[in-house]
């Protein structure tokens, strides 16, 4: 009979794998906090000896040449990556590197990929119901109801990402743009404490650009805020403090015009920019 | 084509409904005898089964060219249960209750046969199964026209121990119910005969093994104790041709170690390269080479029939050919094609066979044969060494198990009943009301 | 479970639910009707062949169902779900083996035929309990369920996806093929299980029963694709297709994606269990053929065939490919695999989305054509 | 046995017969009519005298008489009584000669010809016979045989002239086969000192005969033997070893020949060909063609089979590319369901237009019998090309993938067609190129499988799940992981075997795959492109 009950609630026979939803503990300084982290792909050292600290409410631009180690380093910190070395701690209670991918979602941590990701065969406002905090175990998502309060919040993100209109289109037919606000607006609909943004204008209009800078300094002070971007332009537009990569650690860092003087900067990353702007 | 709906279910439903209602001809009153033929076509079994749908068509064509019987056409009805076991049992159903054939032929392996025989008692038909078989099992519908256990393996087992001398045994077979019963009889009678339990070899492989390699030099092992040894193979279809090969390769010849199968008749070893084979045996009731003028018309007739000079011929078509002419027998006999009338006329009848002597249809529906061993020859026939003095009874219940020493099988009034326990008295079967009640 | 209504009762006010149930309920009634009511030999008479028959179709049916829920909708192909039927079969061919009691041929009080002549002793520990009706059934989910849930946390805990994933499946149910063919298993080798007498009671072999089964599937065929519409019409479902389409990102929203695709994949293996439950007393036998990777992969084409990700589709699909071998076998016996290997074929290359892209109705949200990218390509 | 006698004497006179001419003309009053009139009884041990007095009687026609015997082929008409010998026995009509005289007959109907039946015990007899007559010949080979031949055959009477032989044979190998023979013999008379020359024998009569004894009630020959035995076991242990492993290298090596053909049109090109096994049966099949067309030339007929095969199911091949999967371009998944279907044409066109049964392929001599490493140890031959053969085919891929344009191009395609198409590489035609290679290898495969198991219309369906399994467990797309899968594979099965038995070992292996699969979802040799995304 227990067996049956069992299989009546799934969910529960995995416990143990159920996430401790504290709350992340910033009372002692940075929000997160990466120390000597290394990691090597058969031989190349994607990252090395990278350290780097995110205080609560921070925007940090993260800038730096192909190859430096961007991508692979919120790979480190979203669990997708392992790294050989080194520590990643969220807040100053949760260790990352104990984690997996849904747990450090779940305890706040939103992602957006350098290339939009959507579900393209879902409509604007599944995609962005699918991505609001809720319960997100078995039987909750199997029996939940698309409450009002739920479509007014999931309604209000649509008018900050402009996609109202759209919101019955399933996510295939949108132009790259709207692809990425609807993915920003599906990282907000996570409601977390810190954004990893990949790359979020590759392929918007000036204006639309625009919007985002705004939307994304707004976003700034109640959450963090990490933006990896090439467009030097965007970066000046909402940069606070910037942090250049290259070859896997941290090159310099500070305000942008300070790091914008820095030889070795001008040297390593400037340099191959201007080269990018010609191209 | 079937229709591909282009419409909703339900209409598309309905359109099937219709068409299953006439894939079945409207029956008027004086038409053809209807024969059912449930053979594969297709599937594993096609290899051995397609022959045996020629083998009938040719035999009611020969009837009606000689003016049908009762002076009606006889009428093939061609099905593929395409080696689907309850493919067979679906067909065998639309045969009787959608074609209404008066008598069907058909199935090769025993799991076919399980499966279609509830559907022949239910709907009460007629079914003659040509293939050897494991016996302990006798239906009121059933007329088993292949060998018993007691037709095929016994005799080739006391060949094997008197006239060869062989003191340890190998019983090799496929991992299905006909080599399991039949070794387990013959390990019962070889044990009753006092060859000790490490002088029996049992080995079971899987439908269509191919790689032999180990066993065979297991048994080649086995045979090198000093002591006279004999495989006994019921080995089944495809796994033989690799198996013989490891055997020829392997350098074990028919002298040292010979090998009886129950399962390759000539035409198996018509896909065989049968150089490495010389000499080794099988047991059957029927060899192409039995030199009797009957069979040699059969033959013709056969080649004649498939335009193929190398056609071939073996136990089960004769087996068919038997069935055929006593079922033929027993209508004239009754004057009707209707199944009782049949069942009850047909015991008791008996035709020639083609290896000389008569068979007749026993009351417990199977028939009598001789026992013929022969050696393979290098031309993919047998030559005949050894075979019973008289012809052999079908037992359908072996008397070397212990399940079923007590059983009887005689479908003649008053006894009427397939599995009479003679100890307890009464009839064991499911077909006993009074049992049913009980429970 | 409360709450559990409202989301099983979702799709009865969708209309495409209601139109399929309308068919299906449709079709029985005009069959029974035609059954009952028609004297034989009335042109329009349904016999109970065809009845059968068509308790047979609809058992696929159901399977394909199930097929389709992991396949369209998870993304998931199995070329095992032959074997969850077949344990579902076999669970009830044992009970209807216990049924028969002492009315084998050899008259033993306990033992099946099969066991008595190649001599067992006794009853093997897993045999106990058939006889118990209740317990039965319960094997009819559980044997299934069992076997997805150890077999899908082991997959999906490690991520094997694609066509690694198809293959295991495939090892999974060719392995099962192999094993139930060895009578040292105690499963009737290749003979399997047959000659079965009566279920619960009721003789097998009487018109009436075999209606009765045929209506007993159509039941459970809408039943089970009510669930299953309940199911991908549910936030879970969209979690599904988000799964499906992009896995990664599923899981930086935060969803357990494995326990997801476990879930699904233990209700469709108790679904095809269930159908293989109704299959059994309709043919009259289960064997060890069930389990072949050949039939698992028939099922794909039923679906296929039909049209993936509608469920809908997925009944057309085995409904149409069964009675087309049912009419080809008979009509044309030596060329039928010609037709079958040519609709194949066709159906194919010339409908991508299968029959139900034909529909003129469609669901609200298209189809996903995503199956054309690389990526789930391999999937 | 009576016929020792005859035999010694036979031996005497043998000279005459080894160098008489094989085919002289019947004298008038022919006492060989006689001599055959014996041998034409129901009673085997009749027959048996009647050899005797045949060899006896030192006629020379006797070696051929006692060959077509052996055969089956020494038969008598019906009605005119007379001896002839059949030279083919095929059909309904048979060419015969005289048996007397050797002069042809031309044909006779089979039904009105009546065999000179032998049994095993009389072939038994005949060999060992021929045996003592071909001691004679010239040919060491054919002594050795010979010799061979007789080991655990010798009769008491026989020794004096065979110990003559030992003096007399040049041969030493020849002279240790004959003195064993005799020692098998001695033991079985129970003369301890016999053990002696068989101690570290491996040969199975010797072993045999030492077993005998071993169980005989002479205390001291018992434990003399099975000391001797205990030896010989000891040796045989590496054989055993060494045997398994050539047992599984040879299963494994069939298992890479079917499954490297697929390694390359689902590794390279992602199509799940369901059709794969029916390319391999057409393979298959043209082998058995050949030799329809090469009657008498079996082994010609399989060499050329070998382009042939490949061309054919290359063909095949193409045909199904153009017709089917490019339509089906990046959606591997019907590719799936196409095949399937176009494997189901396939079988049943074979049924159709060949035969529903299976094809004899007949082995050449050189393919057939065993490689004699040691006295208990031979490695069929058969196998030994295979496994030779397979090693080929995957040497050939190799260099055609690593050093050939077209497997640049392939590679290139796999890594990214987008890009290998702006580089101008015509990936449609890559498309059929590949696709034609992979089906032709599974011709290839067809070819070398007509030399172990069943040509028939089944023959794909056999292989085709397994070809699917070692793919994957090597690593799809990565030709050496198929190498490496298969042989393992192929080992680990046959390890397992023995103690398992065949089917619990196919299990087990099935159980592995699953298993390991979870450790490393992309196999063994895991690979990045396109086939391996998932």
């Amino acid at each position: 009979m227990n067996v049956l009950k069992s299989l009546a609630d799934r969910d529960r026979v995995f416990d143990f794998l159920v996430p401790v939803e504290s709350p992340v503990d910033v009372r002692h300084g940075p929000i997160l906090y990466l120390e000597d982290v290394t990691v090597s792909f058969d031989g190349f050292r994607a990252i090395e000896r990278l350290n780097l600290t995110i205080d609560d409410g921070e925007l940090r631009c993260i800038i730096g040449p192909n190859g430096a180690g961007k991508t692979t380093m919120m790979d480190i910190i979203t669990g997708k990556t392992r790294p050989d070395a080194g520590r990643v701690w969220f807040g100053s209670r949760h260790d990352l590197l104990t984690m997996n991918e849904p747990e450090i979602a779940s305890l706040g941590i939103g992602r957006k990929f350098q290339k939009p990701t959507t579900f393209e065969a879902l409509t604007v406002f599944e995609n962005l119901e699918l991505a609001m905090a809720a319960d997100k175990r078995i039987l909750p998502t199997l029996t939940a109801r698309t409450t009002g309060e739920v479509r007014s919040r999931i309604e209000e993100v649509m008018t900050t990402i402009g996609l109202v209109e759209l919101r019955h289109r399933p996510a295939g037919i949108l132009s790259h743009g709207q692809k990425q606000w609807l993915e920003i607006g599906m990282l907000l609909m996570q409601r977390p404490r810190l954004l990893l943004v990949d790359e979020p204008v590759a392929g918007m209009t000036e204006q639309e650009m625009e919007r985002t800078a705004e939307l994304l300094t707004g976003l700034a002070g109640q959450q963090s805020v990490v933006v990896v971007e090439h467009d030097m332009g965007f970066v000046r537009s909402i940069a606070r403090t910037v942090t250049v990569l290259h070859q896997g650690s941290v090159l310099a860092e500070g305000r942008m015009d300070q790091v914008s003087l820095d030889p070795r900067v001008v040297e390593v990353y400037l340099g191959a920019e201007a080269d990018e702007e010609v191209a | 084509m079937i229709p591909i709906p282009t419409v909703h279910p339900t209409r598309w439903l309905a359109a099937s409904l219709i068409g299953l209602g006439l894939s079945s001809p409207a029956i008027a009153q004086e038409d053809p005898i209807k024969v059912g033929i449930l053979h594969s076509l297709s599937g594993t079994m096609a290899i051995s089964e397609s022959t045996l749908k020629d083998t009938l068509l040719m035999l009611i064509e020969r009837q009606n060219a000689e003016g049908g019987l009762l002076g009606r056409q006889i009428e093939p009805v061609v099905v593929d249960p395409a080696s689907d076991w309850p493919l067979f049992a679906e067909k065998a159903r639309e045969l009787l209750a959608q074609e209404e054939v008066d008598v069907i032929f058909g199935n090769w392996t025993s799991v076919s046969r399980k499966s279609v025989l509830p559907v022949v008692e239910e709907l009460n038909g007629l079914l003659f199964y040509p293939v050897q078989y494991e016996g302990e099992e006798s239906s009121e519908n059933v007329f088993y026209t292949g060998a018993a256990p007691n037709q095929q393996a016994i005799p080739a087992v006391d060949y094997l121990m008197n006239e060869v001398g062989a003191e340890r045994w190998v019983l090799a077979g496929t991992d299905y119910v006909y080599p399991r019963t039949t070794n387990k009889i013959l390990e019962a009678y070889l044990k009753a005969h006092g060859v000790a339990d490490e002088d029996i070899m049992v080995n079971y492989t899987p439908f269509g093994h191919s790689d032999w390699q180990n066993i065979v030099s297991d048994i080649k092992r086995f045979g090198s104790q000093g002591k006279k040894t004999a495989v006994v193979s019921t080995i089944n279809g495809d796994a033989n041709v690799p198996f013989y090969r490891e055997l020829g390769n392997q350098g074990i010849d028919a002298a040292d170690i010979p090998v009886v199968a129950f399962s390759v008749g000539e035409q198996e070893l018509s896909g065989i390269d049968t150089a490495p084979l010389v000499g080794h045996l099988a047991a059957w009731n029927y060899f192409m080479s039995v030199d009797t003028d009957a069979n040699y018309d059969f033959i013709d007739s056969w080649i004649e029939y498939t335009g193929d000079e190398m056609a071939v011929t073996n136990d089960p078509m004769e087996a068919h050919y038997l069935g055929f002419t006593m079922w033929k027998e027993a209508v004239r006999k009754a004057g009707t094609t209707d199944v009782d009338a049949v069942k009850d006329a047909i015991i008791g009848v008996s035709v020639p066979n083609l290896s000389g002597g008569h068979a007749a249809m026993m009351p417990n529906h199977h028939i009598t044969k001789p026992v013929l061993i022969g050696e393979i020859q290098d031309n993919g026939q047998f030559s005949i060494v050894w075979e019973t003095p008289s012809t052999v009874a079908g037992d359908a219940w072996s008397d070397y198990l212990p399940g079923s020493r007590d059983l009887i099988s005689d479908w003649r009034a008053p006894l009427e009943c397939g599995n009479y326990n003679v100890v307890e008295g009464r009839c064991g079967g499911g077909a006993s009301e009074d049992v049913a009640t009980a429970e | 479970m409360l709450a559990s209504r409202s989301w099983l009762s979702r799709p009865l006010h969708e209309r495409s639910t209601r139109l399929f149930l309308g068919a299906l309920i449709a079709a029985l009634a005009v069959v029974t009707l035609l059954n009952l009511a028609l004297p034989a030999g009335h042109p329009l008479h349904v016999s109970t062949y065809t009845v059968t028959l068509l308790g047979k179709y609809l058992c696929y049916a159901l399977l394909a169902v199930a097929v389709d829920l992991v396949w369209g909708y998870l993304g998931i192909l199995s070329l095992g779900h032959g074997a969850f039927f077949a344990l579902g079969g076999y669970a009830m061919g044992m009970y209807l083996m216990r049924q028969i009691g002492d009315r084998g041929v050899y008259g033993h009080p306990v033992l099946p035929d099969f066991m008595v002549f190649l001599d067992w002793q006794s009853l093997p520990w897993y045999w106990h309990g058939f006889d118990m009706a209740w317990f039965a059934f319960l094997m009819v989910l559980l044997a299934p369920g069992l076997l997805a849930l150890v077999f899908g946390f082991l997959a999906f805990r490690s991520r094997v996806t694609g066509v690694y994933l198809s293959i295991i499946t495939q090892a999974l149910t060719f392995a099962l093929m192999l094993a139930f063919f060895r009578n040292e298993m105690g499963f009737g080798g290749n003979n399997g299980l047959t000659d079965f007498k009566e279920l619960l009671g009721v003789d097998l072999t009487t018109d009436a029963t075999r209606l009765g089964l045929f209506l007993a599937t159509g039941v459970a065929l809408a039943l089970g694709y009510v669930l299953c519409r309940a199911i991908v019409a549910s936030k879970l479902g969209r979690v599904c297709v988000a799964t499906r389409d992009a896995e990664a990102r599923t899981r930086f929203l935060g969803y357990r994606v494995e326990r997801f695709q476990l879930f699904v994949f233990v209700v469709s293996a108790m679904l095809a269990g269930v159908a293989g439950a109704l299959y059994v007393p309709q043919v009259g036998i289960i064997n060890p053929g069930e389990f072949s990777p050949i039939f698992s992969i028939e099922i794909v084409l039923w679906v296929a065939l039909g049209g993936r990700g509608t469920l809908y589709g997925a009944v057309i699909g085995a409904l149409i490919v069964n009675y087309a071998k049912t009419v080809f076998t008979g009509v044309m016996p030596d060329a039928w695999l010609f037709a079958l290997g040519g609709l194949f074929v066709l159906v194919t290359v010339l409908l991508p989305k299968g029959i139900a892209g034909l529909l003129g109705y469609r669901r609200p949200r298209r189809p996903p054509d995503s199956s054309t990218t690389p990526r789930e390509a391999s999937t | 046995m009576r016929m020792i006698r005859s035999l010694v004497q036979g031996l005497l006179c043998l000279v005459v017969v080894a160098l008489a001419a094989p085919a002289a003309v019947a004298a008038p009053d022919d006492d060989g009519q006689a001599l055959l009139e014996a041998l034409d009884t129901r009673s085997y041990a009749d027959k048996g005298e009647a050899i005797e007095a045949l060899v006896a009687s030192g006629d020379e026609r006797t070696r051929r008489w006692l060959d077509a015997l052996l055969d089956g082929k020494l038969q008598r008409h019906q009605d005119t009584g007379r001896f002839v010998v059949v030279l083919e026995n095929r059909g309904r009509q048979w060419p015969v000669a005289d048996a007397l005289s050797g002069e042809r007959l031309g044909e006779m109907s089979r039904r009105e010809l009546d065999r000179i039946g032998i049994n095993n015990a009389l072939r038994g007899q005949l060999h060992s016979t021929l045996a003592v007559l071909d001691l004679r010949v010239d040919d060491v080979r054919a002594r050795r045989e010979a010799a061979r031949e007789l080991l655990g055959n010798v009769e008491a009477a026989m020794l004096a002239p065979l110990q003559q032989r030992v003096a007399d044979e040049a041969d030493g190998e020849v002279r240790r086969l004959l003195e064993q023979a005799i020692a098998i013999h001695r033991l079985g008379q129970g003369d301890a000192a016999a053990v002696e020359g068989l101690a570290g024998s491996l040969n199975p009569e010797a072993r045999a005969a030492l077993r005998a004894a071993a169980r005989s009630d002479d205390v001291a020959l018992a434990e003399a033997a099975s000391g001797a035995l205990a030896g010989i076991e000891q040796k045989l242990k590496l054989n055993r070893g060494v045997e398994t492993l050539y047992f599984g290298l040879s299963l494994g090596s069939v298992l890479v020949l079917a499954a490297i053909g697929l390694a390359i049109t689902f590794g390279v090109m992602g199509v799940i060909n369901m059709a794969h096994g029916e390319l391999m049966m057409l393979g298959a099949y043209t082998a058995w063609g050949m030799q329809q067309l090469l009657p008498g030339q079996p082994g010609l007929a399989l060499i050329l089979s070998i382009p042939a095969g490949f061309l054919v199911a290359a063909l095949a091949g193409i045909a199904i590319e153009r017709s089917v999967i490019q339509f089906l371009k990046g959606r591997p998944l019907e590719t799936l369901l196409a095949t399937f279907g176009v494997s189901l044409i396939l079988q049943q066109l074979v049924r159709t237009l060949i035969s529903p049964l299976n094809r004899s392929v007949v082995s050449p001599e050189w393919m057939s019998g065993s490689l004699m490493i040691n006295e208990g140890l031979s490695l069929t031959l058969n196998r030994l090309f295979v496994l030779g053969f397979a090693l080929l085919v995957f040497a050939g891929l190799m260099l055609v993938m690593r050093r050939t344009r077209l497997g640049l191009e392939v590679r290139a395609v796999t890594q990214s067609r987008a890009m290998a198409r702006a580089m101008g590489i015509r990936a449609t035609r890559v498309d059929i190129l590949t696709f034609a290679l992979g089906s032709g290898v599974a011709g290839l495969a067809g070819v070398a499988l007509s030399q172990l198991t069943n040509v028939g219309p089944n023959l794909g369906q056999n292989y085709i799940i397994d070809s699917f399994m070692v793919v994957v467990f090597g690593g799809v797309g990565n030709l050496w992981g198929t190498l490496v899968a298969g042989l393992s594979l192929g080992v680990i099965n046959q390890v397992l075997e023995p103690w398992a038995g065949a089917v619990l070992a196919k299990i087990l292996v099935l159980v592995f795959i699953i298993l390991f699969i979870q450790k490393r979802p992309r196999g063994l040799f895991p690979q990045k492109g396109r086939a391996a995304e998932g």
